[in-house]
C-alpha cells in the first residue's frame, strides 16, 4: 500500500518536472501520447472489456475536436470567416465530449445490434461518412483545410504561447502549459475507467463479452449496456480529440482517418486488452515510436536519412509497429501490461508460495463456450 | 404428497408461476406445443422428458431468451412472455444453464457479483467516480456474496478465475450465481449432469437446503430420475413439445405413457441407475 | 487390488505405459499405465478432475490444444507408437475420440457434422453405410439433417457427437462421458450401441460418470484419482468392491466426508428409484435470507 | 437512359473486381473466422510480382508467378503468424492481420517506390460495345472470372471434404483434429487460396481503366469491405452480390453526382458505406450471411 | 538542460561578423528545413524536390555558401499527413531559418499559424489560392485558379470551345481541386460556358463513372485537377469510349511516369497541362544546366516537375538569405523582409515573379505544356507562358 503511494508520488513529481527539462518536441510527443492514451482507454472499454470491435474510433475523436473548435470559436469567425458559438473554452470542451457521446448514441441502433466483424466493419462506415461530412460541412468544419483551434482558457489562464509566461526561468509556451492539462485529463480518465471496469458496470461488460445470453438472464440489459459502453467510449474518443486539437492548434479532416482508428486497435492489442494500464502503455508505444525513430534517424544504423533512399524513418516506424503487433500477439498474450503483471507475479510468487496456476489465462476455449 | 412446501417463517412473497398454452416454433419445428403447468409457491417442480422434448426451450421462454409464439406465462401479476431477459431477472427469476455460461476469465467473486447486478445500482458514473454510495453498495453485496459462496461450498475459491476450476465446481458457481440474484423462482437446468455419485448427492443436498432456507420455488430439469423422484413435489413430463403427464413423482413414474416415451422398460424395475 | 487376467497378445490394442502429463506447471497424470486389449471394452472411472479427459487427450494427441504435454511414458496402439504424433495420424491409425462436452460444430448443419466425422475415412461407400447406421441409431439426426447443430438440444448434440465419431468407422473408440445429459432411455441406447459396435470389432475405451453402466459394459476397469490409477481389475470385481460401490455407484452406508470440491464425493445419495429418502439426516448448510 | 445503362454497366464491371477482392475475405473468414485485413497487402504482392515479371517472361507466365507468389505469402502468413498466435478470440487475430498488413504494405510500397507499374495484360484498353454502352474488356473478363471462381468455391465449400474440413477447423480446431483433419494443412491451404485469389483480383484492379499498380492501390481494396459485409461475410454468393451492389451504387452516385449535390460532392465514395449500414440495420448478417444464432 | 521551445521566445544575437542571427543560423551554418512527402501519395514528387534542393544547396556551398556560412538541409518526411507535419514542425521549427519546401496545402495550412508567429519564410509546393495572404509564405508563380482560367482561355482560343458549350471539370476534394474549380467556374461564367463538376477522392482509381457522366452531358472539353493516376484513367477511358475531346490539366495532374502505362497513347494525343513554372525541357540555360547536374548527381532517378520546381524554390530561399545577409539581418523576420523586397525574380527559371505582394499570385502567366515521350521530364512547352485577359481581371479570393 505505502509502496503504491510512494510510486504514485514519484510518478507525479516526475510528470511535473518534465516540462522544465524537456524541449518542445518531447512535450509534444508526450501530449500526443496522452491524447492517444485517453482515446485508447476508451476503445479498450469497448473492444477489450465488452468485446465490441470498433474501427470507427477516429470518428469520435473528430467529433470531439471539431465540436470543441466550433463551440469555442468566436461567433464572428476569424480570417477564414468560420464562425462558432463563442462559448467559454472549458464549457466548449465539456460540450464537445458530450457531443461525441451523442454521436455514439446515434450509432447505438447499430452498436447495440451488431457484434464481431460485422460491427467492426460497420463502424468503418463512420470514418468514411464522418470524413465526408467534415469535408462538406465547410461553414462549421472549414472543409479540407480544417480550422484553427481556439486555445483552452481556465480561470483566465490561457494555454497558448501568448501571453508569455516564464516559470523558474523556463519559458512556458502552449506545450508546457498543456502538459499539465494533459496529465490531469489522463489521470482523471484513467481513474474513471478503472472504477468502471472494477465496478458493477465492468462486470456486466465482461459478461456481455463472454456470454451475452447469460448476461441478459442475470439482469443486464445487454443492448442498452452495449450502447452505453459505445457512448462512453465515444466520449473518451471525444476527450482525446479535444486534447489533440489543443496540441495541434489545428484540426484537419484527413487526420481522423482509417489509419488512426487502426492505430487505436494496435494500441490496445500491444498494451493488453481490457485494462487501463494496457491501453496507456500501448498508446505511449504506438504514438512515440515514429517520433523517436525520425528524431534519431541519423543515429540508428538501419534507418536512412529521408531522401537518401533506403528505409526511411517513417517506413521503419511502420515496419516496427506492424511487427510489434504481430510479436505481441505471438509471444505476449496479455500485451505489455500482461507482461508486466506476469513479471510482478513472478517476483511476488518467489517470495510467497511456489504453488498456483500460471498467470496466463485463456486456456483452450472452455468446452461449454460453444453453444 | 404435498404440492406446496412450507418452510418455517416464509416471509418473502413467492408468487405462483402459471404457464398456459405456451407454444414455441422454430423454422419447421414446434419445440413447445401448448404446454401448461403451474408451479406453486415454494414448491420444487421438476420438468422431465426425452432429449429434445423442449425442457430447455421452456426454461428459455421463462427467462426471456426465447419468445413464445403463443401462450402466457404469469409470475404473480407479471406476464413474462413479453419481457426481455433482464426484466424477468428483475422480477426475481434466476436460472442456471445446461452448458456452463460463466465468464472464464473473471474470478468466482466477480461472477457471483454479476448475480447481484439486478440488486445494485452503481452505474457508469457512480462506479467511475467511486462515489461513496457505490463503495458502500459493493461492500454490502460483497459480504452477501461471501455468505452464498460459503453456503454453496466454494468460499475458498472466490479469487480463482472460473476457467481454472473443475467442472463440478463450476456447476456450483453457476448455482451460486443464480442464488446471488436472491431469486423468488430458481430454474435449474440439469444441475448434476457430468457429476459422479458423490457429487450428485452434494448437489441434491444443496438444492434441498436452498429450498429449506429460502422457501423459494424451484423448477428443475434433470435426467437423473433418482434425484427428481426424491426432490420433486410435482413433475411435468414433456415429449415432442407436448405435456404428456404431470403430477406427484410416484404417479408420474408409473404412467405408462411416461415409461414408453422417457423412462423406457429398463426403468420399470425401479432400480436402474440413471444416466448422467 | 490387482487381478491377473489373461493378457492379450503383446502389441495389440491400446497400451499406455507410465504416462505423465502436465499442463504447464500443473501435473495432471502421473505414472498411469493401462491396457485396452483389442476387441475389449475398458472403462476408466474417477471423480471430477481426476484426469480422465487428460488421459484421452494424451491418446488422441490433442493435449497441445490445452497447452499440455506428455512429460513421460508412451502410448501405443497395435504396436505403433501414438504419443508424439499428430492428432490426425492418431485418427489415421483408427483411433477416434468423442470429446467431452459434445463439441459439435455449432454453425454447421447436422448433415455437415456427420460429413466432418467421415473426413478421416477414405472409403466412400463405407461412409454412406456408416451414415445409414448412425441415422438408424439416432433417427432424430435424420429429421434435423439441415438444422444447425448449435441449435440442437443438449442431448441431441450428444447423439450427434457420438454419431459423428462412428462415421469414421474407427478401430478404436475413445468415449468421454458419452451419456452426459442423455435421457435414461437414450443412455440405455448408447450402452447398447457401444456393446454392438464392440461386437463388430471396435475396441472401446470408455470414460463415464455413470459407473453402473460403464461397469456393466466393460470387461476391465481402472479407477483414476488425482492423476493416478488407484484401482484396477475386471469390471465385475470392481463393481463388487466396497470402495467402488460407495464412491462411484452410490450405494449403501453413510459416513460423509462432506467435501465440496471436485473429485472426492461423499456417499451417493441414491437408493431405489422413486422412494423419497429423508434427506435431513446429515446436517445441511443453511443460508439466511437476504435483507437490505 | 443511355447514361443509366452506361453507369449500370460500369458499376457492374467495377463490381466484379470488388467481388473478386471480397471473395478473398470471404474465403478466409469461412475457413478461419478471421477477418483478414492483410488481404490488401496480398493484393499488392500479387500485383507487384506480375508487374515486375511480365516484361521478362510474358504476361501469362507472370500472372502464374504472381498467383503463386501471393499464395506462398498467404501460406507464410498462416504458418508464421496465424498458427502461432495464442489467442482465443478471432477479433484479436483480425488485429494481428492489421499488423501483418502494415509490414507487408510498407515493404511493398517501399519497393514500388514512386512508380506506376503496368501489368502487361493482353486486353490493353480495348472496350466492348454493347449497343450504346461501352465496357472495358478487362472488366468483362473480370466479371466472367469472378462468376466462375465464385461458383467454384460455392460448390467446393458445399460438396467437398475440403470445404467441410475448413469450416470445421475454423469453428473448433481441436474437435476438427479429432476428426482427422490436418488442421495446419487446411488452414494454410485456405490462406494460400486467398492469396492466389488476391493476385487475380490485383490483376483486374490494376489494369485498364486504372493506369497501373502503385502504392495507393491498396486503398481501392477498401471498398471490398462493405461489399463482403453487405453480402454476408461467410457467403461466397454474398461476395458477388455485395461486390456488384457496391459497384453499381458507387457508379450511380458518382454519375449522378450533380443531381445529388445536396448530399455533398463526392458522395459516390461514401455511398457504399451508407448502403452497407442500411442493409445491416435490416439484416445484421448481411444479405446472404448466416445469422449468428445462439442457444443455451 | 538546454531547453528550447517554440520560436516565440527565441533570442536573437549579433554574431562576430555584425550579422544579426536567430534560430537556424550559427556562426558557420545556416539550417534550412524541408518538409516533404517521401512515403505518401506524392512521394515521387517529394523525392525530386528534396534531391533538387539538396543539389542546389550543395552547389551554393561549393560556391562559398551564404554570408560565409554553409547551408544545411534538415529533411523531415510527413507522408502527406498533417499531424506528422505539425510534429515535424515542432521538432525542426526551432532549428531552421526557413522552409525551402513544404509539400501539400493541408500540411502548410496545419502549420500556418506557427509559421506566421515564427516569421518563417516558407515555400509551399502546392498552389492552392488559400495559401496566399500570409507574409512569410511564398507560393511560387501562379495558383491553381489562375492556371485553370488560362486553361479555359486556351480551350476557347485554340480548341474551338464557344459560348454555350459544356466543359467538364474533374477535381480532387480539397484545396487543390477547389481552388482550380474556382478558376474554371469564373472563366466559364465570363465566357458563357457551363461547367460539369465531378469531385473525387485521392483514393479513387477508376474514372469510368465520371467519364460516363461527362459523356452524358456532352462536354466538349475536360479540365483535370486530380492526381496523375486519375488523369491517366480519365484520359484512357474517355478515348476508349469514344469521347474524343481535349483535356487540360493543372500542374499536379501530370507525371511522366504514366507514359509507359496503357494510358500513355491517350495522354500523348490531346492532353495539355497548365503550369506557372517552366518544364525542365524548356530552352533555358539554367534548366539545361540543372538537367545535366541533376542527372550527374542522381543518375538513376527519373526527372519530373519536382526537379525544376524544387530547384527554383531553393533558389528563392537562398536569394532571400543572400539579400538578408546584405542587410546584416539573418533573423527569420529579416529573411522574410529581404524576400519581400524583390519584385521581379526568376527570369532564368521561366516567368518572373513579384514577391512584394503576398495577397496575390506572384505571377499570372501559365505555360501550356504537353506530354512528350522523348523530352526530358516527359513534357514540352506547347505554348509559351501568357496571362489571359480573364486572369488579369480575376480577383483572387484571399483567405
Ligand atoms: N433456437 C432454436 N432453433 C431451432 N431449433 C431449436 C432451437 N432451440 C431448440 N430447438 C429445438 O427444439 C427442440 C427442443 O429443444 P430443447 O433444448 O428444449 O430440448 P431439451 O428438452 O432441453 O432436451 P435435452 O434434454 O436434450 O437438453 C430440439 O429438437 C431442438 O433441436
Ligand atoms: N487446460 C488445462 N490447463 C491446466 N490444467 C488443466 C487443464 N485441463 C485440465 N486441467 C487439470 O488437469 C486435471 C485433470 O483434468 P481432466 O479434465 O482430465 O479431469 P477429468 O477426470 O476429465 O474430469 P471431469 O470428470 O470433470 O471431466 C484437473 O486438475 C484439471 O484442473
Ligand atoms: C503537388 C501536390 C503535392 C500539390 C497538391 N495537389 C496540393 O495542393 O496539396
Ligand atoms: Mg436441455
Ligand atoms: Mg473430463
Amino acid at each position: 500500500m505505502s509502496k503504491k503511494v510512494i510510486l504514485c508520488c514519484a510518478a507525479l513529481v516526475a510528470a511535473v518536472a518534465v516540462p522544465f527539462y524537456l524541449e518542445g518536441f518531447w512535450l509534444q510527443a508526450g501530449l500526443f501520447a496522452m491524447s492517444a492514451a485517453i482515446g485508447a482507454i476508451g476503445i479498450n472499454l469497448l473492444t477489450g472489456a465488452t468485446g465490441q470491435l470498433s474501427m470507427g474510433h477516429a470518428f469520435f475523436l473528430a467529433v470531439g475536436a471539431y465540436s470543441y473548435v466550433y463551440f469555442a470559436a468566436e461567433p464572428e469567425g476569424g480570417a477564414h470567416g468560420l464562425g462558432g458559438l463563442g462559448l467559454p473554452a472549458p464549457l466548449a470542451a465539456l460540450l464537445a465530449v458530450l457531443a461525441a457521446g451523442v454521436a455514439g448514441g446515434l450509432f447505438s441502433p447499430i452498436a447495440g445490434r451488431l457484434k464481431g466483424a460485422y460491427l467492426g466493419i460497420a463502424t468503418l462506415a463512420l470514418i468514411f461518412l464522418g470524413q465526408h461530412v467534415l469535408f462538406n460541412a465547410e461553414p462549421v468544419t472549414g472543409g479540407y483545410n480544417g480550422r484553427a483551434v481556439p486555445p483552452m482558457e481556465l480561470f483566465g489562464f490561457v494555454f497558448a504561447d501568448s501571453p508569455e509566461l516564464v516559470v523558474a526561468q523556463v519559458p512556458f509556451g502552449a506545450l508546457e502549459r498543456l502538459w499539465f492539462l494533459g496529465i490531469a485529463l489522463l489521470a482523471g480518465a484513467a481513474l474513471f475507467a478503472r472504477g468502471v471496469l472494477r465496478g458493477r458496470p465492468g462486470r456486466a461488460m465482461n459478461t456481455i463479452r463472454d456470454h451475452e445470453i447469460a448476461a441478459g438472464v442475470m439482469g443486464v440489459p445487454v443492448a442498452r449496456y452495449r450502447a452505453g459502453v459505445f457512448v462512453l467510449s465515444s466520449m473518451y474518443g471525444g476527450l482525446a480529440g479535444v486534447l489533440i486539437a489543443l496540441v495541434f492548434q489545428r484540426t484537419v479532416p484527413d487526420y481522423f482517418g482509417l489509419l488512426l482508428s487502426l492505430d487505436y486497435l494496435a494500441m490496445i492489442v500491444i498494451g493488453g486488452l481490457g485494462s487501463v494500464a494496457g491501453a496507456v502503455t500501448g498508446a505511449v508505444f504506438i504514438s512515440m515510436l515514429p517520433q523517436l525513430l525520425s528524431r534519431y534517424s541519423d543515429a540508428l544504423p538501419l534507418v536512412a536519412e529521408p531522401g537518401s533512399g533506403g528505409v526511411t524513418p517513417a517506413e521503419a516506424a511502420r515496419l516496427l509497429y506492424g511487427a510489434a503487433v504481430v510479436v505481441t500477439v505471438l509471444f505476449l498474450p496479455g500485451g505489455l501490461a500482461g507482461l508486466a503483471a506476469r513479471l510482478r507475479q513472478a517476483t511476488t510468487r518467489r517470495a510467497a508460495s511456489p504453488a498456483g496456476h500460471p498467470a496466463s489465462l485463456s486456456p483452450s476455449p472452455a468446452p461449454d463456450a460453444r453453444n | 404428497m404435498s404440492t406446496t412446501y412450507q418452510p418455517g417463517g416464509m416471509d418473502i412473497s413467492v408468487p405462483r408461476l402459471e404457464v398456459r398454452d405456451v407454444t414455441v416454433r422454430f423454422a419447421g419445428l414446434t419445440a413447445l406445443d401448448a404446454v401448461g403447468f403451474t408451479v406453486e409457491p415454494g414448491s420444487l417442480h421438476a420438468v422431465i422428458g426425452p432429449n429434445g422434448a423442449g425442457k430447455s426451450t421452456c426454461f428459455n421462454v421463462l427467462s426471456g431468451v426465447y419468445r413464445a409464439s403463443a401462450g402466457s406465462v404469469r409470475f404473480g401479476d407479471a406476464e413474462l412472455t413479453a419481457l426481455a431477459p433482464h426484466r424477468i431477472a428483475a422480477l426475481g427469476v434466476a436460472r442456471t444453464f445446461q452448458n456452463i455460461a460463466l465468464s472464464p476469465h473473471l474470478s468466482v467473486r466477480d461472477n457471483l457479483m454479476l448475480g447481484r447486478h439486478r440488486l445494485t445500482r452503481a452505474g457508469f458514473l457512480a462506479a467511475g467516480l467511486r462515489l461513496p454510495s457505490a463503495r458502500r453498495e459493493a461492500a454490502a453485496h460483497g459480504e452477501r456474496v461471501a455468505e452464498i459462496a460459503a453456503f454453496v461450498g466454494i468460499a475458498g475459491r472466490l479469487a480463482t478465475p472460473v476457467g481454472l476450476l473443475p467442472y463440478g465446481v463450476q456447476k456450483r458457481v453457476e448455482l451460486a450465481r443464480a442464488l446471488c440474484m436472491e431469486p423468488r423462482l430458481l430454474l435449474l437446468d440439469e444441475p448434476v449432469a457430468g457429476m459422479n455419485g458423490g457429487e450428485r448427492r452434494d448437489m441434491a443436498e444443496l438444492v434441498v437446503a436452498v429450498r429449506e432456507s429460502l422457501g423459494i420455488s424451484i423448477l428443475l430439469v434433470e435426467h437423473d430420475m433418482g434425484m427428481v423422484m426424491r426432490l420433486a413435489d410435482t413433475v411435468t413430463v414433456l415429449d415432442f413439445g407436448r405435456r404428456i403427464a404431470g403430477g406427484p413423482p410416484g404417479e408420474v413414474q408409473r404412467d405408462p405413457e411416461v415409461v414408453r416415451a422417457y423412462l423406457g422398460a429398463a426403468a420399470e424395475d425401479g432400480t436402474r441407475e440413471n444416466a448422467s | 487390488m490387482d487381478v491377473h487376467d489373461p493378457r492379450p497378445p503383446e502389441g495389440s490394442g491400446l497400451i499406455v505405459r507410465d504416462l505423465a502429463v502436465s499442463y504447464g506447471p500443473v501435473a495432471a497424470l502421473r505414472g498411469v499405465s493401462l491396457e485396452v486389449p483389442r476387441g475389449s471394452i475398458v472403462t476408466v472411472l474417477g471423480g471430477n478432475g481426476a484426469g480422465k479427459s487428460t488421459l484421452l487427450r494424451a491418446v488422441s494427441g490433442t493435449l497441445g490444444f490445452h497447452r499440455g504435454g506428455v512429460t513421460a511414458g508412451e502410448v501405443r496402439f497395435d504396436g505403433a507408437r501414438l504419443s508424439g504424433t499428430a492428432a490426425s495420424s492418431v485418427v489415421a491409425a483408427g483411433v477416434v475420440q468423442v470429446p467431452e462436452g459434445r463439441r459439435v460444430f455449432a454453425r454447421m448443419t447436422v448433415e455437415e457434422n456427420l460429413r466432418a466425422g467421415a473426413l478421416g475415412a477414405r472409403d466412400r461407400r463405407a461412409a454412406a453405410e456408416s451414415r445409414d447406421r448412425v441415422l438408424t441409431l439416432f433417427p432424430v439426426l435424420a429429421e434435423r439433417a439441415r438444422q444447425r447443430a448449435g441449435l440442437l438440444s443438449g442431448g441431441e448434440q450428444q447423439m450427434l457427437a457420438i454419431g459423428r465419431a462412428l462415421m469414421a468407422r474407427p478401430r478404436m473408440l475413445l468415449l468421454d462421458e458419452p451419456t452426459l445429459g442423455l435421457a435414461p432411455m437414450m443412455a440405455a441406447r448408447i450402452a447398447e450401441t457401444v456393446r454392438e459396435i464392440n461386437g463388430q470389432g471396435t475396441t472401446v475405451l470408455l470414460v463415464e460418470q455413470n459407473a453402473a453402466m460403464a461397469l456393466s459394459l466393460a470387461s476391465h476397469a481402472y479407477v483414476l484419482e488425482v492423476g493416478e490409477v488407484v484401482l484396477s481389475g475386471p469390471a465385475g470385481e470392481l463393481a463388487a468392491s466396497d470402495e467402488v460401490r460407495r464412491r462411484y455407484l452410490g450405494v449403501e452406508d453413510d459416513g460423509d466426508d462432506g467435501n465440496g470440491g471436485g473429485g472426492d464425493g461423499g456417499p451417493a445419495a441414491r437408493t431405489s428409484g422413486g422412494a423419497r429418502r429423508d434427506l435431513s439426516a446429515s446436517p445441511r448448510p443453511v443460508l439466511a435470507r437476504w435483507s437490505a | 437512359m443511355i447514361t443509366f445503362l452506361e453507369l449500370l454497366a460500369n458499376g457492374l464491371s467495377v463490381g466484379a473486381v470488388y467481388a473478386l477482392i471480397a471473395l478473398g475475405f470471404v474465403i478466409i473468414f469461412k475457413a478461419t473466422e478471421v477477418v483478414n485485413f492483410a488481404h490488401a497487402s496480398l493484393l499488392l504482392v500479387g500485383g507487384y510480382v506480375v508487374a515486375r515479371a511480365h516484361p521478362s517472361v510474358g504476361f501469362w507466365a507472370a500472372l502464374a508467378l504472381g498467383v503463386a507468389a501471393a499464395a506462398v505469402v498467404g501460406a507464410l502468413i498462416e504458418f508464421l503468424v496465424i498458427r502461432r498466435a495464442k489467442v482465443s478470440s478471432h477479433g484479436v487475430l483480425a488485429i494481428v492481420t492489421i499488423g501483418v498488413d502494415i509490414v507487408l504494405t510498407t515493404e511493398l510500397t517501399r519497393r514500388i517506390g514512386t512508380e506506376v507499374l503496368a501489368l502487361g495484360d493482353p486486353w490493353r484498353d480495348r472496350v466492348l460495345h454493347l449497343g450504346p454502352v461501352a465496357i472495358a474488356q478487362t472488366r468483362v473478363v473480370a466479371l466472367a472470372v469472378a462468376v466462375v471462381l465464385i461458383a467454384a468455391f460455392l460448390l467446393a465449400f458445399k460438396y467437398t471434404g475440403w470445404g467441410v474440413a475448413m469450416r470445421a477447423t475454423a469453428e473448433d480446431p481441436e474437435t476438427a483434429a479429432l476428426m482427422g483433419v490436418r488442421r495446419e494443412r487446411v488452414s494454410m491451404g485456405a490462406w494460400a487460396v486467398a492469396g492466389a485469389l488476391a493476385a487475380v483480383a490485383a490483376l483486374f484492379l490494376c489494369v485498364f481503366p486504372t493506369p497501373g499498380l502503385d502504392r495507393s492501390t491498396t486503398f481501392a481494396a477498401m471498398k471490398a469491405f462493405p461489399a463482403a459485409i453487405l453480402g454476408g461475410l461467410d457467403s461466397t454468393t454474398g461476395a458477388l452480390a455485395g461486390g456488384l451492389i457496391i459497384g453499381v451504387v458507387e457508379a450511380m452516385m458518382s454519375g449522378y453526382q450533380n443531381d445529388l449535390a445536396f448530399l455533398g460532392r463526392g458522395i459516390g465514395d461514401v455511398a457504399p458505406f451508407l448502403v452497407m449500414i442500411v442493409v445491416l440495420l435490416i439484416r445484421p448478417a448481411g444479405l446472404f450471411g448466416t445469422r449468428e444464432l445462439a442457444r443455451v | 538542460s538546454q531547453k528550447a521551445t517554440g520560436g516565440a521566445a527565441d533570442p536573437s544575437a549579433v554574431g562576430g561578423d555584425g550579422v544579426k542571427t536567430g534560430p537556424g543560423v550559427t556562426a558557420d551554418k545556416i539550417s534550412i528545413g524541408l518538409m516533404t512527402d517521401l512515403t505518401g501519395p506524392y512521394a515521387s514528387f517529394g523525392k525530386s524536390l528534396t534531391q533538387a534542393q539538396q543539389l542546389y544547396f550543395e552547389q551554393t556551398n561549393a560556391a562559398g555558401g551564404v554570408c560565409g556560412r554553409q547551408l544545411e538541409a534538415v529533411v523531415r518526411d510527413h507522408g502527406y499527413d498533417a499531424q506528422k507535419a505539425v510534429a515535424a514542425y515542432t521538432e525542426i521549427g526551432p532549428k531552421v531559418v526557413a522552409l525551402a519546401h513544404v509539400v501539400g496545402s493541408p500540411m502548410v495550412n496545419a502549420i500556418k499559424q506557427r509559421i506566421e508567429t515564427d516569421q518563417m519564410l516558407t515555400i509551399p509546393q502546392a498552389w492552392a489560392t488559400g495559401l496566399l495572404g500570409s507574409k512569410p509564405i511564398q507560393v511560387t508563380a501562379t495558383t491553381y485558379d489562375i492556371d485553370m482560367i488560362n486553361g479555359v482561355d486556351f480551350l476557347a482560343k485554340e480548341k474551338g470551345i464557344k459560348s454555350g458549350d459544356k466543359i467538364g471539370h474533374l477535381y480532387f476534394e480539397g484545396d487543390y481541386g477547389e481552388s482550380a474549380l474556382n478558376g474554371s467556374k469564373y472563366a466559364a461564367e465570363k465566357l458563357g460556358l457551363k461547367i460539369v463538376e465531378q469531385k473525387i477522392k485521392a483514393t479513387d482509381q477508376d474514372m469510368s463513372a465520371q467519364v460516363a457522366a461527362f459523356k452524358a452531358e456532352g462536354v466538349k472539353a475536360v479540365l483535370v485537377s486530380v492526381g496523375p493516376k486519375q488523369t491517366a484513367s480519365l484520359v484512357g477511358v474517355s478515348l476508349a469510349k469514344g469521347m474524343d475531346v481535349p483535356f487540360v490539366g493543372s500542374n499536379s495532374a501530370y507525371s511522366p511516369q504514366l507514359l509507359p502505362t496503357p494510358a500513355g497513347p491517350a495522354l500523348l494525343k490531346d492532353f495539355y497541362y497548365m503550369t506557372g513554372g517552366a518544364p525542365i525541357s524548356s530552352d533555358r540555360p539554367a534548366m539545361k544546366k540543372l538537367a545535366a547536374d541533376y542527372a550527374a548527381k542522381y543518375p538513376d532517378t527519373p526527372i519530373d516537375s519536382g526537379v525544376s520546381s524544387g530547384y527554383a524554390a531553393a533558389a528563392i530561399v537562398v536569394d532571400a538569405l543572400k539579400k538578408a545577409c546584405e542587410g546584416k539581418d539573418l533573423t527569420r523576420a529579416g529573411v522574410v523582409g529581404a524576400h519581400r523586397s524583390q519584385s521581379a525574380w526568376g527570369e532564368q527559371f521561366g516567368t518572373t515573379m513579384d514577391f512584394t505582394r503576398f495577397d496575390k499570385p506572384a505571377s499570372l502567366l501559365s505555360y501550356v505544356a504537353k506530354p512528350d515521350k522523348a523530352a526530358l521530364g516527359g513534357a514540352v512547352i506547347f505554348k509559351e507562358a501568357a496571362a489571359s485577359d480573364l486572369a488579369k481581371e480575376y480577383q483572387v479570393p484571399v483567405g
